[in-house]
């Protein structure tokens, strides 16, 4: 079953999926503050995006307020107290310097490759499509591990924090798609 | 065709003993005449007696060399029938163990790695006779050199036609040996000592490796021929154990990485014709028998040797196209970018091994023929650049493209030769080089038929590994060809070097420039033939890859992917004649010539270009975790510390990083070792005869 | 017939290079609030460069000299594979993908060696950087070729972009990631900003600029046009692997008018992309480019997992 | 109104006190002629012997170096001044040489910032600078034979051209045995249109080993032509010493002939010198930010500076009659008036000004594609800065504070509140930001000198008398302070004028900041020093 038989939705939704991950290598590699906290606070629109479309497909209401609580507390509140945060602090100037990105993205890679081998084998997600996007939601969570791992800042770390978060919340919303 | 195969090696044997005349030449050359005069060739023999010594030197040169040449031409003709022949040829030695006679095989496989041979031994017999004659002011044994050339020869054409273990192991060992020497020629310098040393370790801790290989197989066969070994069934655990071995024992040879260290120490030490040889044919015999051992004799292979090879190919191909990048001798390049060249062959093989164990046995060929047309490709230009090289080096005497330069206008029509290389070994269209890259590609490119999506995922990265490859040893060429030939002349021995006068240099490096652009615009007549081999290894032939005539390349379908080289080689030349007419048409208005660009300050110099450490610099830079870099500049002040230094020294080292995390670790172990040895050897009399004494002891409770 | 158009095709694609070219610059003029020449103003350049006489350096070597030809005419061969205003044309199969990389490589060859030909600083300075980026571009290049060939199962750019056409609209984020990575090598196998710096004056930061810095006359006037319809190709690939919709399928004259209308709207909207992004950003110090043509890599390497984890069975 | 013959003030002279002591602890005889001439400096006069001695001790007290001048005295030998700044204090110590025995010690290992200086006076002069760490010559390249001395009184004015000189390729420059290290030689002749200058690198792939600066194209000879020029016409040769600081050579050099003649001029005329000096800044800074984006590759803020520049400058030519400035300042004042009406619509141009840069400097400082570039490259500490006395932008990007508008003001500052800008970093971006932030500080001195503008004569006669004498002007132009000497001969013509552009001690920097960074920056780092290669060549 490939992509192409799937319907529009299920495209949408493993396209936000893929955008999901890649909004986490983006946080990988970035090294300045604010642009991160940017990148974190998009992470939190495409996973409130991937709600509520699946609210809408498979007609749940509840999710439409999950996708509501999401784009306010992940989009806004969260990233605009962050901003404060560092201001306050004033460490916003400070770029980190990133020993050996090229590595840290191969490692990244390599991650992403893991987590789709671990899920392969999990029989009871009969649904291929609901699958692989498990595999992307492990994915976010251990590049969010990753994340903490490469950084020495506490800010950094509470938004790789966030974004293991998000992985999670990522793999549950996606599983009422493929629920029957 | 085995018997042309003889000849072959008879005809390399002889060159041997020609050579050895010159030990005495005295005496030989009253031995000649007397032998002359018995054949009545009295006049002959007697002009040669009495003429200079030189000229009975440059008879000796031309007969060796001409009888390898001979070697040559008899070994690619047998070679081609055996590619062709439709069922292999059989021939037994009376040699050997009393209950084992040396078994001959002449097959496809064979074949074309004779011919492979043959071509490189053809090219260096025109190129000799002209090169080693700069040996003999030297003061250098000429006869060692001739001799052992020889015995290197035939020991390669040798390994190639063994049918059993054991003959494999000795010829593979006379190849060795031999080639040793060859390494060791220049002796006098401590560098080439501890190369050919090296080398040595290397050759006999890979024939261990080697042994225990084909042991691990022979074990469970009933005998030592290869048609023993190939009718037993290993359980996976012998047979990855006895791939392993083989993959570390001929890797060892073929210049792997991790296990490559020697090869970029031994190959440029040697002369250059050697190293031509070394490195364009040598290198394809480990390959031999790495397809002969892991395709032939252990059969159906595992996807994961397959993974194993592709790895160690690209690692291979990567980092001898870097550190080929960062040299700066030329035949220290060359050596290193055999090593990626290898690298390439064996993510063909990997590939192939993968496709065939996951089942897609069409696809299994594409792989198997893209390493294999990789093999003859790299044999043609590496074996044109190394003895282009030694050209430079006769010419100039500087093998350093610091000191280099300009010599696109000193050397003329060598440097043209040159270009054709370079342009092949970067794998550009439309020469060969980039068939067969084209054809590891499109290997590549199927992986959507496996179903591991691992591999589906891990294949294309190797693929974008080796498209960095190729173009890093593009700039590596651009290097060789931009520092050395292009700009003006940054030493004196550059800028008074002369166009060699004799005819066989140049003839021997234009027929294999030749050869890369036939090799180039026909892959369908040569894929056509490679499929005898596949046929016989793999049971299948790439039929589809000319399906649609010999003008397209079609590897799978045409509506995958095609290539139709000749049509492009045809508008090449359209445009290039063209391109010509127009420059040279009386109506163009001619260019006027100035000198260049100096934004007004009055005159270039040499040290005003880019450097070949320059030009290599930014990408140093960017892969410099792959290196050991030293780099320090020292600036002496004048008299106080910001004003112009009076002085600047600069120093860059850069090595391999396998010679600290794997050499210099081994060799501290060996020689703790050899420390704990000497321990027990105390030089005191009655210790030995104490060691003597308790062996007795033991040997005595063994045997009651 | 078919080889007739596919000729005429190629000509006319030579023909609207320096077009292309005029209106990135001149849409780039607006945005820096600049009063713009006239679109038509490189046709203007070249003919006037084609009939000055050429000045060549006495030091010189016909390296030197074959390298605006070598250049032009890979250029204009990878014009000829690229389908332009229809697809299915006898010229595509005479080349895949990777001989089009081959043939830019086989350009780049030339052009570097032309740089370090006269042996000055500037000459060898832009070509061990060209060198540099291509080194790490063409990793990129390739996987995002990877992507689209291993989706489609062909290297074969027409029947690549049949296949997209044959699918329809399909939301694949392994095309958007694969987009991304080539638009991103597309900017710097061109030479743009922020990688290089097209308009620049000064030796030492050039790249394209500093190989060509000693031609004149009508080489200077084949290194430029080859180097327009390099930048014309690279937005023609984009534009028509990515959105082929509107390409002529078969050679009728209604078919290919529209085919051509089709391609020239999508070149006049990344005309405007382009100089938009240039606009925006300063050229990069020289060892970023690493960074930034990882960033290509990886991208493209996302495509070919997202591919592989989300796409397929 | 401060008089311009005001002495030392204790704060900027209590050093000189204590130099004084120490040197003469060390048996160093020194007369002091403070108050004699050149006011407001103190000068002393030393034996030649002593002179090297009079460097240690004051690289010692961490004086500044500030200049070096040699003066033919037409047969009664030659004297020798150097001048040394410590809290915006001035001291010029003098010797005088018998032309026989034409050598000083050098002070070149004490103060690096005197190499160059002390070259340029031996190729003009003759005199040998013993234990000069650099034997080479300087500006002299191959335009007069060895044993001429151009700046000698023996020497015409027209000098004795040959008929084509001969390229400078022989000098002798560092190079390198290494065969990796390749030269670059860039310029004279460069493909922008800028001054001719030539720089030599030792260069491995990217990364700069050395660069050489080798300057004098542009030797114009502004010393000798000055000899025999009245005062006007001096005025009028000061502005031409280099086009971007017409205005604050003209100054300086109007200062130094002032203070000879102890002319005082009036009030308007210093506001009006105010005015012309500050928009002289704002214009030329304007056109440095745009130029350093744009050698980075960013043309959006080059445009849209360069658009603000062109205002200004226009703005210039409808206010003050040219659009640089040039030959507004004339001695006894000022030649143009800034006409009443004239005032407001500066004042609203200044609020404008201010509003479009509190636009534009957001998006330069927030577009990390150019701080990329900007920050961390062309690094220059503090100690280099000052041991070399680099002045100006390129010493405040350092954090080596001076400007003389704030630490010795001279009129009209004396009455204004300036501040100063200042920077620790070093870089690129310092620079580039102390230059932005002297734009905003100027704005304010021109509100302030606008609201002070008072009615009243603009400018005093040049009195008729003749005199021997001589003035020092020293003006804070906005490359940085700005030194002239102007001796009168008694016939009310110059015998001798030595302007010294901030440039001469900012050259050097270029050299020391660009170290371990990469060729490609280099252009940008240049531009962020922007040395004026005439003013400079003399």
């Amino acid at each position: 079953m490939g992509l192409m038989q799937q319907t529009i939705f299920e495209q949408a939704v493993l396209f936000l999926a893929a955008l999901v991950v890649f909004t986490s290598f983006l946080m990988l590699a970035q090294r300045r503050l604010f642009p991160l906290i940017g990148l974190f606070a998009w992470q939190g629109l495409l996973l409130a995006a991937t709600t509520a479309l699946v609210a809408y497909n498979r007609d749940y209401s509840h999710l439409y307020i999950s996708a509501l609580i999401t784009l306010a507390i992940k989009t806004l509140v969260i990233p605009w107290m962050l901003r404060r945060w560092i201001i306050q602090l004033d460490v916003h100037r400070e770029v980190e310097s990133l020993l050996y990105p090229s590595y840290v993205m191969t490692a990244a890679s390599s991650l992403v490759l893991f987590s789709y081998y671990v899920v392969l084998p999990i029989e009871q997600l009969s649904a291929l499509a609901s699958r692989n996007a498990i595999a992307v939601s492990l994915a976010v969570v251990l590049l969010g591990m990753l994340l903490m791992i490469t950084r020495r800042q506490a800010v950094t770390h509470v938004i790789g924090f966030m974004s293991i978060e998000n992985g999670l919340f990522f793999a549950v919303s996606i599983r009422w798609m493929w629920t029957n | 065709m085995i018997v042309l195969c003889y000849f072959g090696l008879i005809a390399a044997l002889l060159s041997g003993a020609v050579s050895l005349v010159l030990i005495a030449p005295e005496w030989s050359q009253r031995g000649l005449a007397r032998l002359s005069g018995h054949i009545r060739l009295q006049s002959w023999s007697l002009q040669l007696t009495r003429t200079d010594p030189k000229r009975f030197h440059r008879a000796v040169d031309y007969g060796a060399f001409g009888l390898l040449g001979l070697s040559g031409a008899a070994v690619i003709a047998s070679g081609l029938g055996a590619l062709l022949a439709d069922n292999a040829m059989f021939d037994q030695l009376p040699l050997g163990l009393p209950w084992l006679r040396w078994h001959i095989r002449l097959d496809a496989l064979s074949g074309f790695f004779l011919m492979v041979i043959g071509v490189a031994t053809l090219a260096v017999s025109l190129y000799g006779p002209g090169y080693v004659r700069s040996f003999r002011h030297g003061g250098y044994s000429l006869a060692a050199l001739g001799f052992c050339t020889a015995w290197f020869i035939a020991g390669m054409e040798l390994v190639v036609i063994s049918d059993d273990a054991f003959m494999f192991m000795v010829a593979w060992e006379l190849m060795s040996v031999a080639s040793y020497f060859l390494v060791a020629f220049q002796h006098e310098h401590a560098a080439n000592r501890r190369a050919s040393f090296l080398y040595l370790l290397m050759a006999v801790v890979g024939a261990i490796h080697l042994i225990l290989a084909f042991g691990v197989v022979a074990a469970f066969a009933n005998g030592f021929t290869f048609d023993a070994l190939r009718a037993t069934h290993l359980s996976p655990l012998w047979a990855s154990i006895a791939f392993g071995l083989a993959l570390i024992g001929f890797g060892m040879k073929a210049g792997l990485v991790p296990l490559h260290a020697w090869l970029p120490e031994a190959h440029p030490v040697a002369p250059s014709h050697i190293s031509a040889l070394m490195s364009g044919v040598m290198l394809k015999v480990a390959v031999y028998g790495f397809i002969r051992f892991v395709f032939d004799i252990l059969g159906d292979g595992h996807w994961e040797w397959g993974v194993c090879t592709l790895v160690l190919g690209t690692a291979s191909a990567a980092l001898g196209a870097m550190y080929a990048f960062q040299q700066n001798n030329i035949k220290r390049l060359l050596a290193y970018s055999s090593i990626e060249n290898i690298g390439i062959v064996f993510m063909g093989l990997g590939l192939s091994m993968i496709f065939f164990a996951q089942g897609h046995r069409e696809l299994g060929v594409i792989g198997l023929i893209a390493a294999l047309y990789h093999v003859v490709n790299h044999a043609v230009f590496k074996t044109l650049l190394f003895l282009q090289a030694g050209t430079v080096l006769h010419q100039t005497h500087e093998g350093n493209l610091e000191q280099l330069g300009g010599l696109v206008k000193r050397l003329p029509r060598t440097s043209i030769i040159v270009l054709v290389g370079c342009v092949a070994i970067s794998g550009l269209p439309p020469l060969n080089g980039f068939v067969s890259e084209w054809l590891t590609f499109q290997t590549a490119l199927q992986v959507s038929a496996l179903d591991s999506g691992i591999l589906r995922s891990v294949i294309p990265v190797a693929a974008a590994l080796m498209a960095l490859t190729g173009a890093v040893t593009a700039a590596a060429f651009v290097k060789v060809y931009g520092v050395g030939f292009l700009g003006q002349p940054r030493s004196r021995h550059a800028a008074h070097a002369r166009e060699t006068r004799h005819l066989g240099m140049m003839a021997g490096p234009a027929f294999l420039a030749a050869l890369c652009v036939l090799l180039g615009v026909f892959p369908g007549v040569v894929i056509a033939a490679l499929g005898h081999v596949s046929d016989e290894l793999l049971g299948e032939t790439l039929a589809s890859a000319y399906a649609n005539g010999w003008l397209w390349l079609t590897p799978v379908s045409q509506n995958v992917a095609s290539y139709s080289a000749p049509i492009v080689f045809l508008a090449c030349v359209a445009a290039a004649s063209i391109g010509y007419r127009l420059l040279t048409s009386p109506k163009a208005v001619p260019a006027v010539r100035v000198p260049r660009w100096d934004c007004g300050f009055g005159g270039l110099s040499a040290r005003m270009q880019y450097t070949s450490s320059a030009f290599s610099q930014p990408l140093r830079r960017v892969f410099h975790p792959l290196f050991e870099l030293r780099e320090q500049t020292v600036t002496t002040p004048r008299g106080h510390l910001l004003g112009t230094p009076a002085r600047l020294d600069f120093r860059l080292e850069i090595q391999d990083r396998s010679w600290r995390h794997l050499y210099e670790p081994l060799v501290r172990w060996i020689e703790a070792a050899a420390r704990q040895i000497g321990r027990i050897q105390t030089g005191n009399i009655r210790t030995y005869i104490a060691y003597s004494f308790f062996t007795l002891l033991a040997l005595l409770a063994v045997v009651s | 017939m078919a080889w007739l158009i596919s000729f005429f095709e190629t000509a006319l694609f030579i023909a609207l290079a320096p077009l292309f070219c005029g209106w990135v610059k001149w849409v780039k003029c607006l945005l820096q609030n600049r009063r713009p020449p006239s679109v038509l103003q490189p046709y203007r350049d070249l003919i006037k460069l084609f009939r000055k006489r050429p000045v060549i350096a006495a030091e010189a070597s016909w390296v030197f000299e074959a390298a605006p030809y070598v250049v032009f005419v890979t250029a204009v061969f990878a014009a000829g594979i690229v389908p332009f205003a229809a697809h299915h044309l006898p010229t595509a199969k005479v080349a895949d993908l990777i001989v089009l990389v081959g043939f830019f490589a086989l350009g780049r060859f030339f052009l570097t060696l032309a740089g370090m030909d006269l042996g000055t600083a500037f000459g060898g300075m832009g070509s061990s950087r060209e060198m540099m980026i291509a080194s790490l571009a063409e990793p990129a290049m390739l996987m995002a070729v990877f992507t689209l060939a291993i989706s489609a199962s062909t290297t074969n750019l027409s029947e690549a972009i049949h296949w997209v056409l044959e699918t329809g609209l399909v939301l694949r984020p392994s095309f958007v990631f694969a987009l991304g990575g080539l638009t991103l090598v597309a900017i710097a196998e061109t030479g743009r900003i922020p990688v290089d710096n097209p308009a620049t004056h000064l030796e030492l930061t050039m790249v394209h600029e500093a190989m060509i810095l000693e031609y004149s006359g009508k080489y200077l006037a084949l290194l430029e046009w080859g180097s327009q319809i390099k930048l014309m190709l690279y937005g023609v690939l984009i534009s028509n692997i990515f959105l082929p919709w509107g390409i002529a399928e078969d050679f009728e004259i209604s078919h290919l008018g529209f085919g051509l209308a089709a391609i020239v709207a999508k070149l006049a909207v990344l005309g405007i992309a382009l100089p938009t992004g240039e606009t925006l950003v300063a050229k990069m110090r020289v060892f970023r480019y690493q960074e930034f043509l990882g960033f290509a890599y990886l991208l493209s390497l996302l495509g070919m997992l997202s591919h592989v984890i989300l796409e397929v069975n | 109104m401060m008089d311009s013959r005001a002495p030392l003030s204790d704060l900027h002279s209590a050093w000189i006190t204590d130099l004084r002591q120490t040197l003469a602890a060390q048996g160093v005889e020194s007369q002091d002629l403070t108050g004699m001439t050149l006011l407001p400096a103190a000068v002393w006069q030393v034996k030649p012997d002593d002179w090297g001695l009079i460097a240690r001790e004051a690289q010692l007290v961490q004086c500044r170096w500030a200049g070096l001048w040699l003066d033919d005295l037409g047969g009664q030998g030659f004297r020798a001044n150097v001048a040394l700044v410590k809290h915006g204090g001035f001291l010029v110590v003098r010797t005088e040489l018998e032309a026989s025995t034409l050598k000083l010690a050098s002070h070149a290992r004490y103060f690096p910032a005197a190499d160059r200086v002390e070259r340029h006076a031996a190729d003009l002069y003759g005199v040998r600078f013993e234990g000069h760490p650099d034997p080479r010559r300087w500006v002299r390249h191959q335009a007069w034979p060895e044993d001429q001395y151009p700046l000698r009184k023996t020497f015409p004015a027209a000098g004795r051209p040959e008929d084509r000189t001969r390229p400078d390729s022989e000098y002798p420059f560092l190079g390198s045995a290494a065969p990796e290290v390749y030269e670059i030689p860039v310029g004279p002749v460069h493909a922008g249109i800028i001054e001719p200058g030539h720089f030599r690198f030792l260069a491995v792939g990217e990364t700069v080993l050395n660069l050489e600066e080798r300057l004098g194209y542009v030797h114009k000879g502004i010393e000798k032509i000055a000899e025999g020029r009245d005062a006007d016409g001096l005025a009028r040769l000061a502005g031409r010493v280099s086009g971007d600081s017409t205005v604050a050579h003209a100054w300086a050099a109007c200062m130094a002939m002032e203070r000879a003649y102890a002319l005082v001029i009036p009030s308007r005329g210093y506001r009006l010198r105010g005015i012309l000096a500050e928009r002289e800044r704002i214009g030329n800074h304007l056109g440095d930010i745009g130029a350093i984006c744009n050698d980075v590759g960013f043309p959006f803020a080059n445009y849209q500076l360069t658009r603000l520049r062109e205002g200004w400058l226009r703005d210039n030519a409808a206010w003050f009659g040219h659009r640089l400035l040039m030959d507004r300042i004339v001695p006894g004042g000022v030649a143009t008036d800034l006409r009443n009406e004239h005032v407001e619509p500066m004042r609203r141009r200044l609020s404008e000004l201010a509003t479009e840069l509190d636009e534009l400097r957001p998006i330069l400082d927030t577009n990390h594609s150019l701080q990329d570039r900007l920050v961390g490259a062309g690094m220059l500490s503090l100690e280099d800065a000052t041991s070399l006395g680099c002045l100006g932008y390129v010493g405040r990007g350092s954090g080596f504070d001076c400007d003389l508008r704030r630490d010795r003001p001279y009129a009209p500052y004396d009455e204004l509140e300036v501040d100063a800008a200042s920077r620790r970093e070093g870089d690129v971006a310092a620079r580039l930001n102390v230059r932005f932030d002297e734009i905003g500080a100027s704005l304010k001195v021109l509100d302030q000198l606008l609201t002070k503008l008072d009615s009243g004569p603009i400018r005093n006669p040049w009195p008729g008398e003749a005199r021997v004498s001589e003035g020092l002007g020293v003006v804070e132009g906005w490359r940085g302070e700005i030194l002239a000497y102007v001796r009168f001969d008694g016939r009310g013509l110059v015998a001798r004028y030595y302007p010294r552009d901030p440039s001469v001690f900012n050259w050097p920097a270029l050299e020391q900041l660009i170290h371990g960074n990469i060729v490609p920056d280099f252009p940008m780092c240049n531009k962020s020093v922007n040395g004026s290669y005439a003013g400079h060549d003399l």
